[in-house]
């Protein structure tokens, strides 16, 4: 489901890599945690699959209706001064990484778009980015298109080795985009995905472990203090994209 | 009557506040969190995430879960303890429009008393609310809310630490609420906050594991305001000290039931995740409601929930 | 592995049922009302309203409310006593295609005892399910179900007088249910219920009347699921008797979360009131779970929640 | 809202007063008592006004979509010989008196329709009404439409003194309909509301206080093992409609 958003205000700010907390039309339940898929001019998007009861709710929206969010939200990806940029995207992973693709390509990189889902019918919006001029590789559980296999095969078997990974999936997915990255030495961002309450700093629920050497979490005690080099970061918060060598999963 | 001219104000010990609203512990980060969607100076008070003596790393991932209608979570009392949190936080809240209210947890009266002297002490800290019903860190859920002699002994010795204002939080996870509030009043407590959260569980039925590292957690949000409003109810017949009410409060009806139910004042949490107007939208809401009643002042109505009921009609067996 | 092939019959103390599934006392009628959109044939039991030595006309109304994801009832065990009970509505139950459970609810050891042998002597009624957990009939919140030397006693008695499989219901309104649960085991209970409903109360902020003609209620459905899931997590690791479990179950995940907590069977209450075919719905979906992961009998699962989460990485205050 | 479902088996076995209990498509929520408010051929239709959350989720079905209800339910409305019939109808009471309006025009009998709602626009299918022949009467709180006040203020003052009333609405009215037909002496059917959880009889949360000697409640102890005359009776199976002087308000 696509959901298109008059939102100038929120276009203004948004950053590639950039959430949004979509507040529940009719209460009762948590905001939903959403990329923003989209973001010019006017116009701001969200991208969801109907999976629970919120995105159901936010499913049943109709053209015209008002809708509360509160972002843009957190931490997105950092592109530098890279020039052949592999993104690897996992089912709805895919809503997060349109804007980085196309902060990469006006930058004149090279944008290879590594895309995996459990079936065809799942891998939403390919043409999409054909049309903005990434190169699109495809992987499917079941075979019914592309390679049949993880995702990160096609990534670990590039010929062309990328300067820079983005990534953006379900988390075994993203741990294995972060081993192959290893392997094969290129930086990895990492966008996480886990279950959010406030979006935005405040019940340090959506923790992640990161190695505490970190510049992301500047507000608490130093390791020697701890007796721990590790600090449970917000991935709401210092996230949502992080560096794959500093965390520790 | 007009709205503006309704007064909301309330007194919670001697916390006076324009506003009846307070942002729950651990809910509302420091208040600047959510300041980019919430003008702070029209809320109570932001109650800070607790803190304790040492540094904490809290529990496992994951710490939350969507329930029914709820959350559970799990955080573990995350904190950088309060030698660290003195010296780097305390010092930012004193740029906020509101109260703010410094939330204290510990594992022995030792901590409690030591912790809360040491963050009462800062005149960035309006009140102290004593958390001793966590439901995230104890073993076995005894917690110090859980037994009236901890709660006696825990709250007396805070008590000594501070003439600041003291809040003592309640566990609803007893069989009589209402007696360890008498116990926490007489131990010195200004006033209560009524209820935490309720101890629950969820297990994930793919791979048979609880759905939090932390095995159980605590349920918050509007399935738990029924448990919630009874709570209030229950104690504030059982106690003369002003009540903060909390649980599941979403709407200005919801926040009118804890008044009716004797609450001095109301307590949002998992509500700013629903959405972050809430409470702006309480205080705007509750001024029209009074104004179309005629009533002048919110304080007016604090526990008049009428529980009149005549029963009219009985058999034998009904007396039984 | 097939569906079909899948054993879902469970033991329940001497109780023996081809379907985990037992249908709520208070909820299910006597089963009748439900015969004409439910195959009874296809559920486990159904346990009666419960029954007292006299006549009671209940509560007042209003007795029912609905709240966030659950509802509040308070309907104080309306029954025509158990001589009429025994006399006029018993041997219908005969008739039915499941196990039927006799409920019997009182006011002191003696009107348990006395209920309890009157209707156990039937031969319609296959188990006693002793509500000592009824929130709302006793005063003050104090039931049985609430006292661990009350449980002991009515315990004892109701088992004095039966040879039945005999499950107790308890409480989730206490602060140690899993110590009650262990009393009574030792009293003599076959079996458990784990949970009756959770007090609250609703008040209606336009009258500023309790929503309840009783003022409080009992708190079911979907909310308070999670307070059960724990519930029968914790007793199951007090106790080596079988446990019913119950609270907001409404579908075949709900249920697996109870089985994997510890639960022998379920039950389903309030959810028959979003839906009645959510048992036989459960029953079906059930089989085709456990058959998709080559598990032979659902009784093989009960009790797997795997709870062994490691903490890898600790502060020096998270040992507090 | 005006839901049409087709579904013939319903309607071969409903009766005027008849209501259903309407399952949420979503789970979490007890069922909706909703009147069966037309009947004909293949065709049932509910109903409702969207006030609350459930009738809401109700109110965004679309065209297709399955429903599932428990019905028809309950002891519907009796017309006897009645020759001279007034229906009085408050609010959305309106939903469960098309059908004993049909059944007594049918009948041959007068169809007088008292009509009251708060304000003009909540007198929702009013002309459905005229058109089937009954003569309409209405009422509104505001004076935007008919008499200013109370529907009963009509019943009362009507020259032609019925035969019969029915009514369904908001348990105030039923009260003074109630009073309103011992005055001028007429008997009177009230189709009553209460918060209902399962419609069938199953749970004793829908009662009201009858007097004893009420056919309508065989299964209970007589009065004289009492010590008092009332009985609790189901509104959602010994009625919803009971005879108004049976009643123990
Ligand atoms: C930073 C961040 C950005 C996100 N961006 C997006 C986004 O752009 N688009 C988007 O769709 N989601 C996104 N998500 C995930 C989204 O927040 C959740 O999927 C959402 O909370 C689902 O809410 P729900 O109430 O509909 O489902 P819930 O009721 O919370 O879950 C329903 C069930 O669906 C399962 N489930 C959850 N997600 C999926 C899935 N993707 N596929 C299959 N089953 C699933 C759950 O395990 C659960 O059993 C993002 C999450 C984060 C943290
Ligand atoms: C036998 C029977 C037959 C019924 N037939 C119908 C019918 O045909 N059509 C119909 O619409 N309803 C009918 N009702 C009432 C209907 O069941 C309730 O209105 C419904 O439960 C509302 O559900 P909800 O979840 O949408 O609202 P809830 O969440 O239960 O209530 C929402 C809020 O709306 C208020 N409210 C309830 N009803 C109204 C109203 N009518 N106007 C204004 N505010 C209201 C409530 O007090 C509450 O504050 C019938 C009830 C019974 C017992
Ligand atoms: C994520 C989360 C974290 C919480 N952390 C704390 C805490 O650190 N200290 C505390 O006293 N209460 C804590 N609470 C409890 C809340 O302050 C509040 O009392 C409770 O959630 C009930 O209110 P609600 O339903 O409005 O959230 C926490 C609640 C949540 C949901
Ligand atoms: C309307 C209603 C009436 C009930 N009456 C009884 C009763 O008479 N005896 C009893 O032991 N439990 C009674 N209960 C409790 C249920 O049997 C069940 O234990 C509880 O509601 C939790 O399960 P649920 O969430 O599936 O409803 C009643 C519950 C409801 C909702
Ligand atoms: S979701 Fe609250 S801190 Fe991230
Ligand atoms: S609603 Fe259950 S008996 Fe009427």
């Amino acid at each position: 489901m696509l959901v298109g958003l008059h939102a100038p205000e929120l276009v203004r700010v948004t950053r590639p890599g950039h959430f949004a907390m979509v507040i529940p039309p009719s209460g009762e339940r948590a905001a939903t945690a959403l990329g923003i898929y989209e973001a010019h001019g006017e116009r701001a998007s969200l991208l969801f699959f109907e999976v629970g009861k919120r995105t159901r709710e936010l499913g049943s929206l109709k053209i015209g209706d008002q809708l509360g969010l509160l972002g843009p939200l957190g931490n997105g990806f950092t592109l530098g001064q890279a020039r052949n940029v592999a993104i690897v995207a996992g089912g709805v992973g895919i809503a997060s990484v349109l804007l980085p693709a196309q902060a990469a390509l006006a930058a004149g990189a090279r944008v290879r778009l590594f895309y995996g889902a459990r079936t065809k019918e799942l891998l939403v919006e390919r043409e999409r980015f054909a049309n903005e001029g990434c190169e699109v590789l495809v992987a499917t559980d079941d075979g019914s298109d592309g390679h049949r296999g993880y995702v990160t095969d096609l990534l670990a078997n590039a010929h062309d080795k990328p300067d820079l990974i983005l990534a953006c999936g379900p988390t075994p997915m993203l741990r294995a985009v972060a081993r192959v990255a290893g392997e094969i030495n290129v930086p990895a961002q990492l966008s996480l995905e886990e279950t959010f309450a406030c979006g935005v700093g405040g019940c340090w629920g959506c923790v992640v472990p990161l190695v505490r050497t970190s510049a992301q979490a500047p507000s608490f005690p130093p390791a020697e203090r701890q007796g721990s080099d590790v600090v449970y970061a917000r991935i709401c918060k210092e996230g949502p994209v992080f560096w794959a060598h500093e965390l520790r999963w | 009557m007009n709205a503006t001219q309704v007064d909301l104000s309330v007194k919670v010990g001697k916390l006076e506040l324009d506003y009846p609203t307070f942002m729950g512990s651990g809910c509302y980060g420091s208040g600047e969190e959510f300041a980019p969607f919430v003008d702070l100076a029209r809320i109570g008070a932001v109650v800070l995430k607790s803190v304790t003596r040492l540094p904490r790393l809290g529990n496992p991932t994951p710490r939350l879960v969507h329930t029914p209608a709820g959350m559970l979570n799990a955080i573990g009392l995350q904190n950088p303890g309060i030698e660290w949190y003195l010296e780097h936080d305390v010092k930012k809240f004193a740029e906020r429009p509101c109260a703010v209210v410094g939330s204290v947890a510990g594992f022995s009266v030792d901590d409690y008393a030591y912790t809360c002297e040491r963050l009462a002490a800062r005149d960035e800290i309006a009140a102290i609310e004593l958390n001793i019903s966590c439901p995230n860190v104890a073993h076995e859920g005894e917690t110090f809310a859980c037994d009236p002699n901890l709660t006696a002994n825990v709250v007396r010795a805070a008590r000594a630490t501070t003439d600041k204002t003291l809040i003592v939080k309640l566990s609803p996870n007893v069989t009589d609420i209402a007696g360890i509030a008498r116990v926490a009043e007489s131990a010195g407590a200004d006033a209560l906050a009524v209820i935490n959260t309720v101890r629950g569980m969820a297990i994930d039925v793919e791979t048979w594991k609880p759905r939090l590292g932390n095995v159980t957690g605590g349920l918050s949000g509007p399935a738990i305001r029924p448990i919630a409003v009874l709570a209030v109810y229950e104690v504030a017949r059982a106690v003369k000290i002003p009540i903060v009410g909390q649980g599941g409060i979403e709407t200005t009806s919801d926040a009118l039931e804890f008044f009716l139910a004797g609450a001095s004042a109301i307590s949002i949490g998992t509500g700013n995740f629903t959405d972050p107007r809430i409470p702006v939208r309480i205080a705007d809401e509750l001024a029209a409601y009074l104004a179309a009643r005629n009533v002048a002042s919110l304080r007016q109505i604090i526990g008049k929930a009428n529980v009149g009921f005549a029963n009219p009609y009985q058999y034998e067996g009904d007396e039984g």
